[in-house]
């Protein structure tokens, strides 16, 4: 119990990994990149956050908080780990500008992601336009107190596009996978924006809409139901501008017609891609990336949060796409199986 | 003409001058063709909110196009063109022009109600086939089908009497809809049935359709229901934009 | 056999008293054969149909309320209507009453300026025919008071629309088990004529649409659509097909002839409202059941049966 | 607008198509060796429709075609190539843009072979009027040459058309740079190499493919070969005598 846990990175999954075991007595190092604590939700300034809808900055700030004020865990923002070697109940590493090597006796990688750059899709005019945006913007307009408005001249959108799937499953650029919280999170904004915004007509344009679970009525229908947002099943080839507007090019496929369409604001759910990191925290770390550049997973059943070297955890959207919710539990599956691993070592760390 | 044909071309979007002399130059036919896109440009926002505002297509914005009601619909198995789907989804979205090129079957929907008994959202489909109709009546895009005459006729009837009499009901939709008063295969039908029939019982059918069948003490209920109706029949005009009056057109 | 159903309010509607009036006869001489009492509704209103709906679907559910009140005025807690297009209106209004805020209110609003009192849901359950007869006599015991069976007569049974659609505002059916008619395989006129001794045949469309909204403002299409149903029943190698119906009966018999005459389309398969099968199963006449009433003539094949 | 054809309708006049027949076709499609590569899945997002300039103008959509073979809709195979196969511009655009990696192009490639070699009377209409270009080449080489451009021919030109009944011979003459000064070619081509662009032809089956759209351009055009081969060979013989 003397030995700190070794968690790397402070967003959901971090901060929760790292107060479970604190609860437990154990001591914990919780090393971050950046500047302060929270992960993407703070550092991106989201806004209300699904499902709960609470503000991040409440809710994941409150979770930054505990941590802050708790004597069993050390904080290190804006360090990484530069060295990292040695077997399970007995790691050893180094952070940068430090001398000493430190010892842990568990490991958790909660390391995240990183948004895609839209700027890799330059037909869908991010970069080009300024009218064109990310959902990561319209949650910091929203979270900001701004509102939401065009960036080209202040002026309030009577009509919006939220373009799915932008750097999500798309071969072209190298990302097969589904970033599984875009759906649910423009259903959210879109019901934001509506609420904000009584005359301002939403349009979603979609290939599948993926709002799983009990998100379905919560997100997929209030957002028809109450919010009279348009669905529309079509995957956006191009965006352009007639100098006023911005023209969205995409096939309606339910009525087999080509759309060219005119928007003030046109927002792309950018998904997840893996951290910009990843080759180096694999590298560091000795563990092994799935082919799309996500921490592998290990072991799926027998412990949670495993990678492919035995001890050694992860937690959250570091090992692939993840909500908040699911990337909290997650971090707390892993600090027990973390504590297991420091009881029983050699029989339970997978 | 690159294809072989003008097949995948709709009419109205192949422009050609047949006689056609520009400076003195003959441009005529195949040099004067051009092709207008199909491409839809824009939405009409407030189709949905139209439709929405007429007696039956209330939960039209529900839809989410899984299909089940063209799947299950009788008049569809006819007519592959008739699709409660695809309309509730060009309204939703707004095209209108496309929602008018089919005026002239969206009427015949059958009330069978199978669409709306499959309904996941409860959408109420035939409910929004009967709005629809009655928005391209409103708007003038068609003439009263056979189908709002015989509603109408029928109606009326109810509302003046509180019942009704077929034999009479049948006479007065013919007359409206100007066919004629004996249909022929109705005819042989009926001499065959009065063959059939005693003297006593054809005595009382040919009483009934003289002394109209009636709810007594129905003058209350008549004005309170032609009040609603033109209360309502206001109400509709003004969502769509109308002049509230039929007659102020 | 129960007490359920053993006296009703009986609401046959403008189809009844006019072109359907066999099925008015039959339904009443089976009601007098087996004993149960009907008490006709007093000063009942047209159900407003299909097209008061298309009108304005509040405006039918008033006039169905109207008619509910009444039974409910008289004492009853139970009103009976053979018709399909009665027995659907009222329950669309009995759903909507309970579920529908704004119909509700337009109710009250109508009934107050009609200078009546609204009906309130809850007040009066609405069974059709089938649940009639199936409930308070049940197949055992009409099983026993058959006299002239229905043996060897091949019936094809047809429901149409309105007695199972929307499902919604049907919540007894699709309970499964004997004892709840579903909404996409009827069985409770299949079960009755069963008893009766009728060979019923599979008959795949039991619930579809003969097209009866548009038998006059559409007719080509009523005509194929019934068609369709008559040569399927036909295939299916019915000889009689057994209507709950007047709508639908009317539809089948019109169109029949239509298709004829129209088309060159002859089919032989005759139609009788199940209450004239079941009357002449109990041994009343085809006269005392109206089947010389009906449009289309039938006469011949009871003949050949050996029944009415 | 009409439908080309309707399949197995009964209230068509046209006979409907034989199931074997549309197996058949399908078959042909499948096996072709660049179909698996032209064909992963299908997300049913319509990027490449939207993006395809055919589909700005005419009922047609690429992702309709992919989803006409990735479901197996024989007769709705059957029915696109009728006509729709035949309006794709082979830009092939679609595939540039494609998130799952096909080819609508391709396989629109893939469907005219196909129609080609079941002698479809569509690939017969659209090959047309090429004959004149075809008789060229085999008589001349060339593709194209200035006697090819008749008013007939180039009946889209319209006003332009003036220019073509000028005296070409000597227009051509002004051309600066050597033109042979002839209206029936182009420029000269070897006997030789015309040979071995017919055994080319037959090699890869064009000749096959000529066969079955127009058996008797077919028939003229082997006549042409035979001169021609007829011809080398006595040259060949005179070259060694």
């Amino acid at each position: 119990m003397n030995t700190p846990v070794l968690v790397v990175g402070g967003g959901p999954a971090g901060l929760s990994a790292a107060h479970s075991l604190a609860s437990t007595g154990q001591k914990v190092l919780l090393v971050d990149k950046a500047d302060r604590l929270g992960g993407a939700p703070i550092l991106s300034g989201y806004a209300k956050l699904v499902p709960s809808g609470e503000w991040a900055k409440d809710a994941i700030g409150g979770m930054v908080q505990r941590i802050e004020s708790n004597p069993l865990v050390e904080i290190q923002t804006r360090t990484t780990i530069t060295e990292f070697s040695g077997a399970p109940g007995a790691f050893k590493y180094m952070l940068a500008g430090e001398e000493q090597t430190r010892e842990a006796g568990a490991t958790i990688l909660c390391t995240g992601f990183s948004h895609f750059d839209p700027v890799n899709k330059p037909e869908l005019g991010f970069g080009i336009f300024p009218d064109v945006v990310t959902t990561t913007q319209v949650e910091q307009m929203l979270s900001s107190g701004k509102g939401v408005k065009c960036l080209s001249d202040g002026r309030v959108p009577e009509r919006v596009a939220i373009l799915l799937c932008v750097g999500s499953r798309d071969r072209q650029i190298g990302r097969e996978w589904c970033s599984k919280i875009c759906c649910t999170v423009s259903a959210n904004l879109a019901m934001e924006i509506r609420e904000a915004l009584p005359q301002c007509s939403v349009y979603i344009y979609y290939m599948d809409i993926r709002t799983f679970g009990l998100y379905e009525d919560a997100y997929y229908w209030e957002s028809q139901e109450k919010y009279r947002v348009k669905y529309i099943k079509s995957r956006i080839a191009e965006v352009t501008s007639d100098g006023k507007r911005l023209i969205v090019k995409g096939e309606d496929t339910l009525v087999k017609r080509p759309i060219t369409i005119p928007f003030d604001l046109v927002v792309q759910a950018i998904g997840m891609d893996p951290n910009v990191d990843n080759a180096r925290i694999a590298s560091i770390f000795g563990v092994e990336l799935e082919r799309h550049g996500f921490l592998q997973r290990g072991a799926t059943y027998r412990a949670m949060g495993s990678t492919t070297r035995p001890g050694l955890l992860v937690a959250g959207a570091a090992s692939g796409p993840e909500t908040i919710d699911d990337s909290i539990a997650q971090g707390q599956a892993a600090a027990m199986a973390a504590l297991t691993s420091l009881k029983a070592p050699a029989t339970e760390a997978a | 003409m690159p294809i072989l044909s003008k097949h995948l071309i709709r009419d109205e979007n192949l422009i050609r001058n047949e006689n056609l002399v520009i400076e003195g130059v003959d441009v005529s036919g195949d040099w004067s063709t051009f092709i207008k896109t199909r491409v839809v440009q824009d939405y009409n926002d407030s189709l949905q909110e139209d439709i929405a505002a007429l007696p039956g297509g209330e939960n039209i914005h529900r839809c989410w196009q899984c299909g089940s009601c063209t799947n299950t619909c009788t008049i569809n198995a006819l007519n592959p063109d008739f699709n409660p789907r695809y309309w509730i989804y060009l309204i939703r979205i707004g095209m209108e022009e496309e929602l008018i090129r089919d005026k002239e079957i969206i009427w015949q929907c059958v009330s069978c109600n199978k669409c709306t008994s499959v309904c996941p959202r409860d959408v109420m489909p035939e409910g929004v086939m009967r709005a629809t109709a009655h928005w391209l009546e409103l708007k003038g895009y068609t003439p009263e089908s056979p189908a709002t005459i015989f509603d109408k006729v029928f109606s009326s009837q109810v509302f003046a009497k509180g019942k009704i009499e077929e034999g009479r009901l049948m006479m007065r939709f013919f007359k409206k809809t100007g066919q004629k008063l004996t249909q022929d295969w109705l005819v042989g039908l009926i001499r065959g049935l009065v063959l059939r029939l005693p003297i006593g019982l054809l005595t009382r059918m040919g009483l009934s359709a003289l002394i109209h069948p009636r709810t007594r003490d129905w003058s209350n209920h008549r004005m309170a229901i032609a009040e609603y109706i033109t209360e309502q029949k206001a109400l509709h005009r003004k969502a769509l934009g109308l002049p509230t009056t039929e007659e102020s057109r | 056999m129960s007490n359920k159903y053993r006296k009703v309010a009986y609401y046959p509607g403008c189809a009844l008293e006019g072109g359907a009036s066999s099925y008015n006869r039959s339904t009443k001489e089976v009601g007098k054969k087996l004993g149960l009492e009907l008490v006709e509704l007093e000063n009942w209103n047209c159900c407003g149909a299909m097209e008061v709906k298309n009108a304005d679907p509040k405006l039918q559910t008033f006039l169905s309320a109207r008619n509910l009140k009444i039974a409910e005025d008289m004492g009853f807690d139970t009103v009976m209507s053979p018709c399909n297009g009665c027995y659907h209106n009222l329950k669309k209004a009995e759903y909507d009453l309970a579920h529908d805020e704004a119909s509700r209110e337009t109710v009250k609003k109508l009934a107050h300026r009609a200078k009546t009192e609204p009906y309130q849901a809850g007040k009066v359950e609405t069974i059709h025919a089938l649940d009639w007869i199936r409930d308070a006599i049940g197949t055992d015991e009409l099983r026993k008071q058959v006299r002239n069976s229905l043996k060897g007569l091949k019936v094809a049974n047809y429901y149409g629309c309105m007695y199972t659609r929307p499902r919604h505002i049907f919540p007894e059916k699709d309970q499964g088990g004997a004892n709840s008619d579903s909404t996409y395989r009827p069985h409770f006129m299949d079960d009755l004529l069963a008893a009766a001794g009728a060979e019923n045949v599979e008959y795949p469309l039991k619930t579809a649409c003969c097209g009866g909204a548009h038998t006059l403002s559409d007719s080509d299409t009523s005509t194929r659509l019934v068609l369709n149903l008559l040569t399927t029943a036909e295939a299916c190698g019915a000889e009689v097909i057994a209507t709950e119906c007047p709508t639908c009966h009317q539809g089948l018999e019109m169109h029949q002839a239509r298709a004829e005459k129209v088309f060159g389309k002859k089919t032989k398969v005759k139609m009788l409202y199940f209450t004239q099968l079941l009357g002449m199963a109990l041994g009343l006449s085809a006269r005392q059941v109206g089947v010389h009433e009906n449009l289309s003539d039938s006469r011949s094949l009871l003949k050949e049966k050996g029944l009415g | 607008m009409n439908i080309a054809l309707r399949i197995g309708d009964p209230l068509s006049e046209a006979p409907a198509v034989n199931r074997e027949k549309l197996e058949e076709i399908f078959e042909d499609i499948r096996n072709h060796q660049l179909f698996d590569h032209e064909l992963h899945g299908c997300l049913n997002c319509g990027i490449c429709t939207a993006t395809c300039p055919s589909a700005h103008y005419y009922d047609y959509s690429p992702r309709e075609i992919v989803q006409l073979l990735l479901t197996e809709n024989l007769e709705g195979i059957y029915d696109a190539m009728q006509e729709k196969i035949w309006a794709c511009a082979q830009c092939y655009t679609c595939a540039a843009r494609c998130p799952f990696h096909n080819s609508p192009g391709g396989l629109i490639m893939i469907l005219r072979e196909t129609a080609i070699k079941h002698g479809m009377q569509s690939a017969k209409d659209v090959l047309k009027p090429y004959t004149r270009v075809l008789m060229k080449v085999i008589s001349t080489g060339n593709q194209l040459a200035p006697n090819m451009i008749t008013p007939d021919a180039f009946a889209d030109w319209g006003p332009n058309i003036a220019k073509v009944k000028a005296p070409l011979k000597v227009l051509r003459k002004a051309i600066p740079m050597p033109t042979m000064h002839t209206m029936d070619t182009a420029w000269e081509i070897n006997i030789k190499t015309s040979i071995e662009l017919y055994t080319i032809w037959e090699a890869t089956g064009v000749l096959g493919q000529l066969e079955t759209i127009d058996p008797n351009l077919f028939d003229v055009v082997t006549d042409l070969m035979d001169e021609k081969r007829d011809e080398y060979e006595e040259w060949l013989e005179e070259q060694e005598g």
